[in-house]
């Protein structure tokens, strides 16, 4: 049987892993865009082992929020990246970097 | 007659607003800018005069008590009075401020609204803090008052102006906050900001010290005692005349005031734990300031050293007291080192705004203030050169004007503290001519150095009218300063023994 | 009665006052005879009055006369009060005081006839002549002081009085400088004096004294001082500065650059003594310490003999009066020093009549030389102004203490006083005193000499225009002349063996060597043949006679002794090196002081490091730490996980114990 | 049901008007989209006095505690209404200035009302959590509607993906707390963490969660280091919307405070306030620090407003109903006074050029005494001189922590505002010492200079009379 | 026990998709790697029986949501030549942060053992309930608030991305003089930071 550490284990590694995405990832701004998809998963992940283990629907109801939540996020997300890309013709995290200091 | 009218407020109100209505009339009409000015200072001067004349001499208690709720969530309130230490130093602020704005009539060219809105503006603050009740009143008069002198500074000012204004407003602006932070503790404690209130609060040993050093911030600064007192020779040398006298006048008062208001009856054991370190300190300011005005080459730096001795000599007066109420348990000594500090202050008030006044005449002519620039002054300006004499004796502590009464008495009382105080105090005597006859040698005295001088005019009929207002009240208080003394005698006389009872337990 | 003699004191004091204020402040409408008017009849009428007063104590036998005439202030229960007292010590000096300044008053007319600060100096001397009425008159210390630092002032004003000449103003900024050294002393003594008798009023200060006979204090830590010592030597510091005793004399000298008629005045008659006068009004104090006695003694020998030294070898007319001064006011010094007080009264008195003589008489030459005042240019001159010439003998002739003349009995009865006393080192200041005879004749009559005989060395222009100075001039002189010679046969007896001055001064038995002297005192006439037995007479005689041999007969001598005893010479020049000691170690040590403090502590230290110090680090930090932001989204994110893991961390931890 | 419903008026008539607006927008033909404008002005002004007639005084609950309305919330609520009617009308003037209105932007606006109304009266995580992403998905999208503008896309794309990577953060912690107390409400949470002070176990657990909730937080007020995005999104996004972002969302953070930490986590005081202690002297000491070394205002204010934050934490650190009205009344006052500073850029700014220099501003007081005036009063009162506001709002604040004995904390703060009053400063030295280097006179509407003016003399005139204010959020939070 | 395999083996493929996904340079891989780390995920919520959710991350998920992700890297046709040169250097720290905050939380879950007996309530096993069913009842009924504003989230999203992405027609490209004039250093010139030639042998 699986307990509930395991699979909390398996959202935090998850997490992390996006979490290390989005400061590695210095090149595609896309990508970033899909380590915050990821982090949300992980997030999921919590909230449906939480409601297993309990036996709770409300941790599922809250996963189902934040699947809509974050479709819109991304929706808005891709958004900016085209008006982004419009006007500088690149979507490199690098060039990102005129607002400073 | 006995017509009961709010004095307090008339007297901080009325030139606050009458600042305001000048601000909206503009530059446009100069002429009546100035006239209404002038006639609003005369008018408060007049209110204070009277107010003088309802002073009742015989009682410590706070007098024209005025009392309204202000922010009742926190127990504040608009609560004013005044008592002998505070009452002195609002009549010196009227008065100079009249002084003041005269000087300023034909000097200030751009923007005179502003400026002369900004006086009066400083005069209502001014008294607001001496007239202040409620702690938190006070503070918030003795912080505001630093917006319109940042500006007069500022604006107005010499070349290194800008340095000079922001060192002043930051300097003091430190100081300030750690008075609040004691203010708000002690609220913490006695649930009032009423100064009575936080007089009777006892409180340990350990937090009297903590509040006093707090205090001391504050006051050091403003008054202000070495070495937190580099601010005051720049800012003095870069404003213009009028914000000197008022700097030197009045602002530098308050913290003596202060000394006297909070940190002497709010901490008296620490004081008395401290005051070999105040004492110390003050000592400094008297010898090491005495010899560093010796060597200035800016009239106005000079002065503004000599002011800064001159203040040693008042915080000297206020802390010596402990030692000789331990030397000769009595506290006839300590009081009268107390008044001589208070006379101090009040005389210096007149002696230093009149000898920025001068350096201002003749700043006026000639556009500069090195003493190396000017010589045989004498020859152009007889007039001016007498009343200056007068001034610079005076500033030397020349018995028979009231430069004198303060330092006799500091220096009287702290002999009997300590021989060896007496002796340093007693420097002054020396230095004090030094500085201030040097500079006048080079100045007035001798041939006539250069054509700037040649074509000097001597002093036109209004700055003769102020001169010899000063010279008038300088002479007389040096004759018969009695009556400042019977102003204060009770208020001191019941401090003093207030201080002396212990408030720790 | 007692009320309208305190008009008439108010009358004496302010009537100067008044003149003064009027002649100051409005002399351009009233002119210079108005200013000169207003000013003598101001001093006249309080002259006349003193000799008035004079009459009602001295003959009249009127009460002493002392009150307060207003509160000056009230604190922590004690009274400073403004008030007179009036015995025969103040009367004496009331008489001398206005006389003098009536006098010199007149005089002035003629010798500033054309100098444009006419008004203001009628104005200056009518002020000083109040000051020293204040200072004469009062009560209490206050007061004295109060007049005490008015003299100074207005003497600081006169030294300057031409404020364009460097030297005068140089001159004046050091005497005023140098008495504030003087009056620091001075001030502490003051402040002994009020917490030891938590009064002011010489009366009850006088009273109390006793009980304090045997007092301590304990100044530096661990010895105990007798506390009169300390309080009388404290006052004497002031008396030393007023009264130019070493090493404090060295302003008086300078103070020749002020106008003749003030050197007369100030510098000679009246302010210089009021040294000598507080001394002898605080007797009740001395009496009581011995140290406090020999120091006075002391200074006053050392000043005495050195003083009159200095006065052979100056050439300026004047400075040699002003050398004279100085060993003269050693004399009284010393004779304070014995308990003498009388004696030093005395001499006070007949000294300023004959020392303002030959100042005026001095200046009247100058006058003749149109403002020549080097000697070796003069020479001569009794043929062309007689009056002056006799009237400068007379005063030449009381300076050396010619028998019978004034200066004869004051100076006399000093030395005897010294003879006759018992105190440390007053064997000493017995020889300092008998060869300071010697000397002064020598220099007397050098200056007379070269001044009024041999041959004439003044330019030809000078020459051709010798005359006698007006009357404005000549009749100061006369007049004062004659109190030169009589003044003093009169006043020896009452004043010295007397019971002059009563209640005014105190003398304790063991210390009163008057009362000696005054047992074989048989009237002025056998005090006079008396004088023949003895040394000083014989002194003086030689002295004069080496000074005719010197500059009549063998006008070479000197400068071949100078060069001889070149050191000696160079050092008198030198004033001992007390200028230079000054300047270089106070003057320029101070200014080195502030200097220094200012720069290292003021500018470098408080404002470069602390001040602006801070200011620039918080800059320069925050001009760094800004970079931090890259305004690299990744370096965003980073710096956020960062701060989380650092929670975390802080967290962990917490949840690891 | 309906009593529920009642309760939601508010909330439910704004989402309603904004829907209507979006419909109306299409048919705002003109320019200047005057129709949409006013609608959306009228919506709020409609929903400012449906919550001032409408809603109870007494705390109540609805919709399963997933609402709750209390006097904080419906204080809070309007005063968001009102400083967004004031935001927008500067907006508009701005967008009118470059001419680039855009009617979806005050619908957006109006959406971003609702989310910070939701978070205001949020009862349960999860509503807290829809709340802020409604609010921030709006602010996305509104920084970017300037497609032209090249820092207004970078602006955007920071804030967006920093936002989500906060917002995936805050999450995490919601679900551990979710998972350690099986439930969502708020007040079961405070029950659950009350028994979790004697189970360790679970309360570690709830730290831990409490931990991530803690940096969703910093995040969304911009407290160091979770601060990263301000100063580039305050300078990057057209003033409009930098004028929006720095002041009602504040105060929305605000309630999310109040709410997650006080109402939610109270019996973890002495965890968060460590956490908040560590965050609130560095974002002090960092946002006055750099502010000094800036030059374009926008960005300067952007590390005053992290410096502000910092001292806002103070009254929440202090832990007590006193201190929370303290940070109450900090948050409105600051949101008052960074409204006119903003305001003030708006005005002297043309189209294609942005007043954002801090030179733009020399010798402002030849040019315009009077908004040089009013400029000044911002200036000091953000540094926190009497008479006025700003001063009281520090004033509160410090009392409430050293009555709770933080004296040394208190200390540190003051120390950091007297280093923030040199940046203040020095614009009113450029405004009022230096010469002005054109001396073109201000032109803008009347609208705008009666608005700003009224901006300012508030700030002086509440200087004076701060009681009634200092009451009210007092009467909020007890 | 089986089902324990399945769970360790699902979880081993979505760790080591997302990794992928945060390595690989094209963006494309990214997206594909990123629908399979979905496609795990939903197997697990599966065992977790979270049946309703497991199908609706597939079907909106991988249905709408990535295939928007792919529409847009297809539609701005980057080139992904700059986009490939290697991270490589930040690979260690990202690595180095990621098991950092790996320990933190699991010292934190082992320090806690979990399982349901610690958990602070249970409510009884719901028995054979359709989890669809009961979802969507609790949608409707308890969540009815927080559902209405999921609602409004997604009106805004769908009105700022047509708003952001809409373009009136084509850009004009007449130019306006005054912008001309007023134009602002930071809105012409971007520094961009450039590593130095490598010197070639």
């Amino acid at each position: 049987m699986i307990t509930l550490g395991q699979v909390l284990l398996l959202a935090a590694i998850l997490f992390c892993i996006s979490v290390a995405g989005i400061f590695i990832n210095r090149k595609n701004v896309i990508i970033l865009l899909m380590c915050i998809e990821l982090m949300l998963l992980s997030v999921n992940m919590n909230f449906i082992a939480f409601s297993h283990f309990l036996h709770d629907m409300a941790g599922q109801v809250f996963v189902f929020f934040i699947l809509t939540v974050a479709a819109a996020e991304s929706a808005i997300g891709l958004a900016i990246l085209v008006v982004l890309f419009r006007n500088r013709n690149t979507i490199n995290v690098e060039e990102l970097g005129s607002l400073k200091g | 007659m006995e017509l009961n009218l709010p004095l307090l407020s008339l007297l901080i109100w009325t030139p606050i607003l009458g600042g305001i209505w000048v601000l909206f009339v503009g530059d446009r009409q100069e002429e009546t800018v100035k006239l209404f000015s002038l006639i609003v200072s005369i008018l408060v001067f007049i209110i204070s005069v009277y107010a003088y004349f309802q002073f009742d001499n015989s009682t410590a208690q706070l007098q024209f008590i005025e009392f309204r709720e202000w922010i009742p969530v926190f127990n504040i309130n608009y609560h004013l009075g005044v008592d002998g230490i505070a009452f002195p130093l609002i009549l010196l602020t009227t008065f100079t401020t009249v002084l003041v704005i005269l000087s300023a009539w034909e000097v200030i060219e751009s923007r005179i609204s502003q400026f002369m809105a900004a006086f009066l503006m400083l005069e209502g603050m001014m008294n607001g803090v001496f007239a202040s009740v409620d702690a938190m009143l006070f503070y918030f008069f003795w912080e505001a008052m630093l917006i319109p002198m940042f500006l007069i500074i500022g604006i107005w000012g010499g070349p290194r102006r800008v340095y000079a204004t922001i060192k002043f407003f930051l300097y003091t602006f430190l100081g300030s906050v750690f008075m609040l932070i004691a203010l708000l503790y002690m609220y913490s404690q006695a649930g009032s900001f009423n100064i009575m209130d936080l007089h009777q609060l006892p409180l340990s040993l350990e937090i009297q010290k903590l509040i006093f050093i707090a205090f001391f911030l504050a006051f050091a600064v403003k008054i202000p005692m070495w070495p937190v007192h580099t601010w005051l020779p720049d800012a003095h040398v870069e404003a213009p005349t009028a914000g000197s006298v008022i700097l030197a006048a009045i602002m530098l008062k308050m913290g003596g005031y202060g000394f006297l208001r909070f940190s002497l009856p709010i901490a008296p054991d620490a004081s008395m734990v401290l005051d070999g370190f105040m004492i110390a300190l003050s000592l400094i300011a008297v010898v090491y300031i005495g010899f560093v005005a010796l060597v200035q080459t800016d009239m106005k730096k000079l002065i503004a050293y000599s002011s800064i001795s001159h203040m040693g000599f008042v915080t000297l007066g206020f802390f010596v007291g402990f030692a000789i109420f331990a030397n000769t348990d009595s506290s006839a000594g300590a009081v009268m080192a107390l008044e001589g500090g208070m006379m101090q202050m009040i005389s210096h008030g007149f002696i230093s705004g009149a000898l920025f006044l001068c350096v201002g005449v003749l700043y006026d002519r000639v556009h500069s203030r090195e003493i190396s620039s000017y010589g045989g002054v004498a020859n152009t300006m007889p007039k001016f050169a007498a009343f200056m004499m007068l001034f610079a004796m005076a500033n030397s502590g020349l018995p028979g004007t009231s430069g004198f009464v303060g330092e006799f008495l500091v220096i009287l009382g702290s002999y009997q503290a300590n021989f060896w105080i007496a002796f340093l105090a007693a420097m002054t005597l020396i230095l004090g001519a030094a500085y201030t006859l040097w500079m006048y040698k080079r100045v007035i005295f001798g041939e006539i150095a250069n054509d700037d001088v040649a074509e000097l005019k001597d002093i036109n009929s209004r700055e003769m009218f102020f001169l010899s207002v000063l010279a008038i009240v300088v002479l007389l208080f040096g004759v018969w300063p009695a009556p400042i003394f019977d102003m204060m005698h009770p208020t001191i006389e019941n401090l003093f023994q207030h201080v002396l009872q212990s408030k720790t337990g | 009665m007692n009320t309208d003699m305190q008009s008439i004191y108010l009358a004496i004091v302010l009537s100067p006052l008044l003149g003064s204020l009027i002649a100051g402040l409005f002399g351009k409408l009233i002119g210079r005879s108005g200013a000169h008017w207003v000013t003598i009849i101001g001093v006249g009428i309080s002259s006349l009055l003193s000799l008035y007063a004079y009459k009602h104590l001295m003959f009249d036998g009127g009460e002493i006369f002392n009150s307060a005439l207003y509160t000056w202030l009230t604190t922590g229960g004690m009274q400073f009060e403004i008030g007179f007292i009036v015995d025969q010590l103040t009367v004496t000096m009331m008489v001398v005081v206005t006389f003098v300044s009536w006098m010199i008053h007149i005089y002035t007319i003629g010798y500033m006839h054309d100098d444009p600060g006419y008004q203001r100096f009628f104005s200056y001397i009518s002020l000083f002549t109040f000051a020293m009425l204040m200072l004469v008159m009062s009560n209490n210390f206050l007061q004295l002081f109060f007049g005490w630092e008015a003299v100074g002032l207005v003497s600081y004003l006169l030294i300057g009085f031409w404020f364009k000449r460097d030297t005068a103003i140089f001159a004046n900024l050091k005497a005023f400088l140098v008495n504030r050294v003087g009056d620091f002393g001075f001030l502490l003594g003051i402040a002994a004096v009020l917490m030891t008798f938590n009064t002011l009023d010489y009366n009850q200060v006088f009273a109390q004294a006793p009980d304090f006979a045997n007092a301590t204090v304990n100044i530096i830590s661990g010895s105990e001082w007798s506390l009169m010592t300390v309080i009388c030597i404290c006052l004497f510091i002031g008396a030393m500065g007023k009264s130019a005793q070493v090493p404090l004399h060295v302003w008086l000298p300078d103070s020749m650059e002020g106008p003749t008629p003030i050197s007369a005045l100030i510098h000679a008659a009246t302010m210089v003594t009021a040294g000598i006068f507080m001394v002898a009004r605080m007797s009740p104090l001395f009496e009581l310490s011995e140290t406090a006695l020999t120091f006075v003694l002391v200074i006053g020998s050392i000043t005495a003999f050195f003083m009159g030294l200095l006065g052979l070898v100056q050439n300026d007319i004047k400075r040699v009066v002003a050398y004279s001064t100085l060993s003269q006011l050693g004399y009284m010094t010393v004779a304070l020093g014995v308990s003498a007080y009388s004696a030093a009264i005395f001499h006070l008195v007949t000294h300023a009549f004959f020392k303002a003589l030959l100042f005026l008489a001095a200046g009247s030459v100058i006058i003749a030389m149109h403002h020549e005042q080097d000697m070796r240019k003069m020479g001569g001159l009794y043929r062309y102004m007689p009056i002056t010439w006799v009237t400068s003998l007379v005063g030449s002739l009381a300076l050396i203490g010619f028998p019978g003349t004034a200066g004869f009995y004051s100076k006399d009865a000093i030395i005897e006083a010294v003879h006759h006393s018992s105190l440390p080192f007053s064997d000493w200041a017995y020889i300092a005193v008998l060869s300071g005879v010697f000397i002064t004749a020598l220099y007397s009559f050098r200056l007379f000499f070269l001044v009024f005989h041999g041959k004439k060395r003044m330019d030809r222009h000078t020459w051709e225009h010798l005359k006698e100075s007006p009357a404005v001039v000549t009749v100061p002189l006369s007049v004062l002349a004659i109190p030169s010679v009589i003044l003093g046969a009169f006043l020896i007896g009452p004043m010295l063996f007397g019971d002059y001055f009563t209640s005014a001064i105190y003398v304790t038995d063991q210390h009163n060597v008057l009362g000696m002297i005054g047992e074989d005192y048989h009237g002025v006439w056998a005090f006079t043949l008396h004088a023949f037995q003895a040394a000083p007479v014989y002194l003086a005689l030689s002295g004069v006679l080496v000074a005719w041999l010197l500059y009549i007969k063998f006008p070479k001598v000197p400068e071949k002794i100078a060069a001889r005893l070149n050191w000696v010479y160079q050092i008198l020049l030198n004033k001992y090196g007390f200028d230079t000691f000054n300047q270089a170690v106070f003057a320029g040590g101070a200014r080195k002081t502030g200097g220094f403090l200012w720069q290292l502590g003021d500018v470098k230290i408080i404002d470069g490091v602390l001040i602006n110090g801070t200011a620039s680090a918080v800059r320069w930090f925050s001009g760094k730490i800004r970079n931090i932001q890259t305004g690299h989204l990744y370096d965003y994110a980073f710096t956020m996980i960062i701060g989380l893991l650092l929670l975390l961390a802080v967290f962990v931890h917490h949840i690891m114990e | 049901m309906l009593s529920q419903i009642q309760l939601v008026i508010p909330e439910l008539v704004l989402l309603i008007l904004a829907s209507i607006a979006l419909v109306l927008d299409t048919y705002s033909t003109s320019k200047e989209k005057l129709l949409t404008f006013r609608f959306v002005q009228i919506s709020l002004l409609t929903v400012i006095c449906l919550m001032l007639f409408l809603t109870p005084d007494v705390e109540s609950h609805a919709f399963n505690n997933h609402f709750i309305t209390d006097p904080m919330s419906v204080i809070l609520k309007t005063v968001i209404c009102i400083i967004s009617l004031v935001v927008f009308f500067y907006s508009h003037e701005y967008l009118k200035e470059h001419e680039n209105v855009r009617g979806e932007y005050f619908v957006l606006g109006l959406f971003a009302v609702l989310g910070m109304m939701i978070m205001s009266s949020a009862a349960s995580l999860l509503t807290v959590y829809l709340g802020l992403e409604l609010l921030s998905l709006s602010l996305y999208a509104m920084i970017a509607m300037h497609k032209e503008s090249l820092s207004a896309s970078e602006a955007a794309m920071k804030y967006f993906v920093l936002g989500a990577l906060a917002s995936g953060l805050l999450l995490y912690g919601i679900s551990m707390l979710y998972g350690v107390t099986g439930v969502l409400d708020l007040q079961g949470i405070s029950s659950a963490a009350a028994n979790s002070s004697v189970d360790s176990n679970m309360n570690q657990m709830m730290v831990f969660g409490l931990v991530f909730i803690v940096v969703g937080i910093a995040f969304k007020l911009g407290a160091v280091p979770f601060h990263m995005w301000v100063p580039d999104i305050y300078e990057g996004s057209p003033t409009a919307v930098t004028l929006f972002i720095s002041t009602a969302p504040k105060i929305a953070a605000f309630a999310m405070t109040i709410r997650l930490l006080s109402d939610g986590l109270q019996d973890l005081l002495t965890d968060w306030q460590g956490m908040l202690v560590i965050l609130s002297i560095l974002s002090m000491a960092a946002g006055n620090v750099i502010a000094i070394s800036q030059t374009n205002i926008k960005r300067m204010l952007a590390y005053s407003t992290i410096a502000h934050v910092g001292f806002f934490l103070l009254g929440v650190i202090s832990g007590t109903a006193g201190g929370y009205a303290g940070s109450m009344f900090y948050i409105i006052v600051y949101a008052l006074m960074s409204m006119g500073s903003f305001g003030m850029i708006i005005l002297l700014g043309k189209k294609g050029f942005e007043a954002d220099q801090l030179d733009d501003f020399k010798g402002l007081a030849k040019r315009s005494p009077w908004y040089a005036f009013i400029m000044l009063i911002l200036m000091f009162s953000m540094a926190g001189i009497p008479p006025l506001i700003g001063f009281w709002a520090k004033w509160f604040v410090i009392k409430e922590v050293v009555a709770m004995g933080y004296v040394w904390l208190v200390a540190v703060a003051v120390v950091f505002s007297v280093i923030g009053a040199f940046y203040y400063l020095r614009i009113v030295k450029l405004m009022y010492f230096d010469e002005p280097e054109k001396m073109s006179a201000i032109k803008a509407s009347r609208g705008i200079r009666l608005v700003l003016s009224m901006n300012g003399l508030a700030v002086l005139l509440l200087g004076f009379i701060p009681g009634a204010l200092m009451a009210l959020c007092i009467s909020a939070l007890s | 026990m089986v089902t324990q395999y399945i769970f360790y083996i699902f979880a081993a493929l979505l760790i080591f998709s997302a990794s992928m996904v945060v390595t690989v340079r094209n963006p494309v891989h990214a997206a594909l790697f990123l629908v399979l780390a979905f496609f795990s995920s939903a197997a697990v919520w599966l065992i977790l029986e979270a049946e309703f959710l497991a199908i609706a991350l597939i079907l909106v998920y991988v249905g709408a949501v990535m295939v928007l992700f792919l529409f847009v890297v297809m539609m701005l046709d980057i080139n992904l030549a700059p986009l490939r040169e290697g991270f490589a250097r930040f690979l260690p720290v990202g690595i180095v942060i990621a098991i950092l905050m790996v320990v933190a939380m699991g010292t934190v879950f082992n320090s806690v053992h979990f399982n349901e007996a610690q958990l602070y309530v249970v409510s009884p096993a719901a028995t054979d309930v359709d989890n669809a069913r009961a979802l969507g009842k609790l949608m409707f009924t308890e969540y009815l608030y927080p559902f209405e504003i999921a609602g409004a989230i997604l009106l805004v999203a769908i009105v700022a991305a047509i708003s952001l992405t809409l373009r009136k027609g084509r850009p004009r490209k007449s130019q306006d003089p005054s912008d001309q004039v007023r134009v602002r250093r930071e809105d012409r010139v971007r520094i961009v930071k450039m590593d130095a030639e490598k010197k070639s042998g």
